[in-house]
């Protein structure tokens, strides 16, 4: 292995683990924020309870 | 600490969910010490949830609840010192004997060994030395029971206590409330034989899905009135 | 959380700098040649690795003792944090094994150690998924927080003497002569890393906090 | 009642259902001693590697018992009951622990004979420091394993967490027993190093586990 493409590959596994990570925490963000939209513009008396 | 002996068991918007679902909305409620309560309501009522709150065994999520002035969370180890739950689980061990049970009983409660005079008073002096292994579940109940006779509770939950046994067992349900009682105790007793859980009690909460949907005397809730409460109609 | 950009702007400038200084305005080592320029990435991983770790430890210390839901979301977040670091820094440091030595892995104590860590904060995350609810889940996992993080120096100096005390190392690292570009260049980077590590904390923290508004406003109709 | 009382009244009952069925230990035993056999099977009997079969086979047994104590709380629907008697759960905590711990001194005896049989190692002048050693590490493997059994029976999966939560952690109790066997077995240095490692494993969480366990066990 030459050391450009050690260090490429060990760079990338860091870079990558980093981004993917945020792009999934991003994401899940985004889903969330919609919820919360949707849950406030719809509020009305609902019951999406169950009961135990 | 207000009152000993006044206040047995006291809620105040006591409440528990599990997650996403509730098992018990905000609930108040008081009983005078030496008084019975019966706790009525279909399957999924919250009764045991309640009993378990006030057992300390579960937490509030909402609201608080006192035993004999203890409050079940800061001081759940004095309340657990006067209050005795049986649960619908008798929570005896199959491999040991009756008797070995009881003692086992008795040290953890730190009660001195009564174990003989437990078993006499519900009829299983003859099978002390079997292992529960080999006892019916009616004769796991009895054994449920001395259990609590043993502890000598000042505040007695019993959740479920007829289920299984015969008329005798069942007589065994009321001796023990009435012996509670006489020592100046407390009993709540969720069941759904509520015609014979009316004639012990002194008072009656009804609870539907989680709700208190009725708080009563026990001596002027009509028969059916009962039935509707147990059966969650309101 | 307005900062938030700035911060990770920061990090980004700052990593650019040592990167800069790493991979050109410094020497290559004399045993490892270029090879020892993968440090730069593969030491801050593992140094944000244990910040994570100690994240969770003081926040699963204090969530147990003041109860506060605040508390568990910094663990919670730190603690998804260690598992993806200690990754990194293993896939990083098993790629300068392989092109230093010849070999994946190399018996490493910090590997070791790394891997093993690695592991227990899988578990405190499983921990929390399996659980029947939330609160317990939160209160179980602070549980494995603490111990797993007590247990680091035990573990590291274990693996350590392991290795050490009765046969020499088969594999030495080499010393690596630091000429100062090089200090500085991995200082930079430290920082950089840490700069990062506080935005990803923050950013996880904003998804905690709104999925535990969610699940508060679903349940309050 | 006294803590130690009620601690001691635990551990019986668990040793009394434990001497009745004897199904931990036996299923302990069997696969430290099939661990013991396939590993010196395959890598060879050589003196020099018993010590670190007879860990790892220890440390998989214990992964396997130490759980069996709490769930048999939980099969017999009795945990419930248990922590409602009145008084502190470290109580509950050390009698498990006391119970794990005669259970896992039990097998360190057995498994010491075979390993002086099956290795053919001559054990019996130095058996006084080998228990010694085998029993700092039992200490560490009860301490953890006691608070991790109440930990995985609140979650769902339960006993298959268990080696994932325990052999790691665990790990350094593995290593400084195994060197502080070689060390007995063989009279070389590093003894105080390693005696130091295991001791200061078991005082640390001594001290933390039982506290860690109220926080496990606060509810049924």
């Amino acid at each position: 292995m030459t050391a450009a493409v050690a260090i490429a590959a060990a760079y990338s596994v860091v870079v990558a683990g980093i981004l993917l990570y945020l792009r999934r925490v991003h994401r899940r963000l985004r889903e969330v924020e919609a919820d919360m939209h949707a849950l406030q513009s719809d509020a009305g008396p609902r019951e999406p309870l169950t009961v135990r | 600490m207000p009152h000993p002996g006044g206040v047995a068991a006291e809620a105040h918007g006591l409440a528990r969910r599990f997650d996403r679902n509730v098992a018990l909305r905000p609930l108040s409620l008081s009983l005078p010490a030496g008084a019975v309560l019966l706790l009525v309501g279909p399957n999924g009522a919250g009764k045991t949830t309640l009993l378990r709150l006030l057992a300390t065994s579960l937490r509030p999520t909402a609201g608080r609840a006192a035993v004999f002035g203890w409050d079940v969370v800061r001081n759940a180890d004095a309340v657990r010192r006067v209050c005795v739950y049986v649960g619908t689980s008798h929570g005896m061990y199959e491999g040991l004997t009756a008797q070995e049970n009881l003692a086992f009983a008795a040290a953890m409660g730190g009660k001195g060994d009564t174990a003989r005079a437990a078993l006499e008073r519900v009829g299983l002096t003859g099978v002390g030395h079997h292992p529960v292994r080999t006892f019916s579940t009616g004769m796991k109940r009895r054994l449920a029971l001395a259990r609590a006779w043993l502890l000598e509770p000042r505040l007695l939950l019993l959740d479920d206590p007829f289920s299984a046994l015969d008329a005798d067992g069942m007589g065994l349900v009321d001796d023990l409330t009435a012996h509670v009682k006489s020592t100046g105790g407390s009993v709540i007793l969720a069941t759904h034989e509520w015609e014979r859980g009316v004639r012990l009690a002194d008072m009656v909460v009804g609870l539907a899905e989680g709700r208190q949907v009725a708080t009563a005397s026990a001596a002027e809730v009509t028969p059916p009135r009962l039935r509707a409460l147990a059966g969650g109609r309101t | 959380m307005k900062a938030l950009p700035w911060l990770g702007g920061a990090a980004l400038v700052l990593l650019a700098v040592g990167l800069y200084i790493g991979l050109v305005g410094s020497p290559p080592d004399v045993f490892q040649r270029d090879y020892v320029r993968i440090m730069y990435m593969h030491v801050p991983s593992a140094f944000v690795a244990y910040l994570a770790v100690a994240t969770v430890f003081v926040t699963s210390i204090l969530y147990l003792w003041r109860g506060r839901e605040s508390y568990d979301q910094i663990a919670h977040s730190a603690g998804e944090l260690v598992t993806l670091f200690t990754a990194v820094a293993l896939g990083s440091g098993m790629i300068w094994g392989k092109a230093v030595w010849g070999t994946w892995w190399t018996w490493d104590a910090r590997l070791v150690t790394t891997a093993v860590l690695f592991l227990i904060y899988v578990g405190y995350l499983l921990i929390r998924e399996l659980a029947e609810d939330r609160r317990r889940g939160a209160r179980l996992a602070a549980v494995i927080g603490i111990i797993g993080a007590l247990d680091v120096p035990v573990i590291h100096y274990s693996v350590v003497w392991f290795r050490t005390l009765h046969q020499p190392a088969s594999i030495a690292r080499g010393d690596i002569q630091m000429a100062p570009p090089m200090v500085a260049a991995l200082m930079i980077n430290l920082v950089a890393f840490s700069f990062i590590y506080v935005y990803m904390l923050l950013t996880r923290l904003r998804l905690e906090r709104l999925e535990a508004a969610r699940a508060a406003a679903e349940l309050s109709p | 009642m006294s803590a130690w009382q009620r601690a001691a009244a635990l551990a019986r009952k668990d040793l009394l259902l434990e001497w009745r069925g004897r199904e931990t230990i036996t299923a302990m035993a069997v696969l430290a001693l099939l661990v013991v056999l396939l590993l010196g099977f395959v890598i060879g009997a050589d003196p020099a590697r018993a010590p670190a079969i007879t860990w790892v086979a220890l440390a998989l047994a214990a992964m396997l018992g130490v759980t069996r104590p709490t769930q048999a709380e939980i099969e017999q629907q009795a945990l419930e009951t248990l922590l409602l008697y009145p008084g502190s759960r470290e109580h509950i905590y050390w009698g498990k622990w006391a119970a794990i711990l005669v259970q896992l001194t039990v097998l360190l005896g057995m498994l010491l004979v075979v390993q002086g049989v099956l290795f053919n190692v001559d054990l019996w002048p130095k058996l006084p420091a080998l228990l010694g050693v085998g029993l700092l590490g039992i200490v560490g493997l009860a301490t953890l394993g006691t608070l991790f059994a109440g930990l995985v029976i609140h979650v769902r999966g339960r006993e298959l967490l268990m080696p994932l939560l325990l052999l790691p952690v665990a790990l350094p109790v593995v290593l400084a027993a195994v060197r502080l066997m070689e060390v007995v077995m063989t009279g070389g240095p590093g003894g105080l190093v390693w005696f130091g490692v295991l001791a200061a494993f078991d005082m640390l969480f001594l001290l933390v586990a039982p506290v860690l366990y109220d926080v496990v066990m606060e509810e049924a």
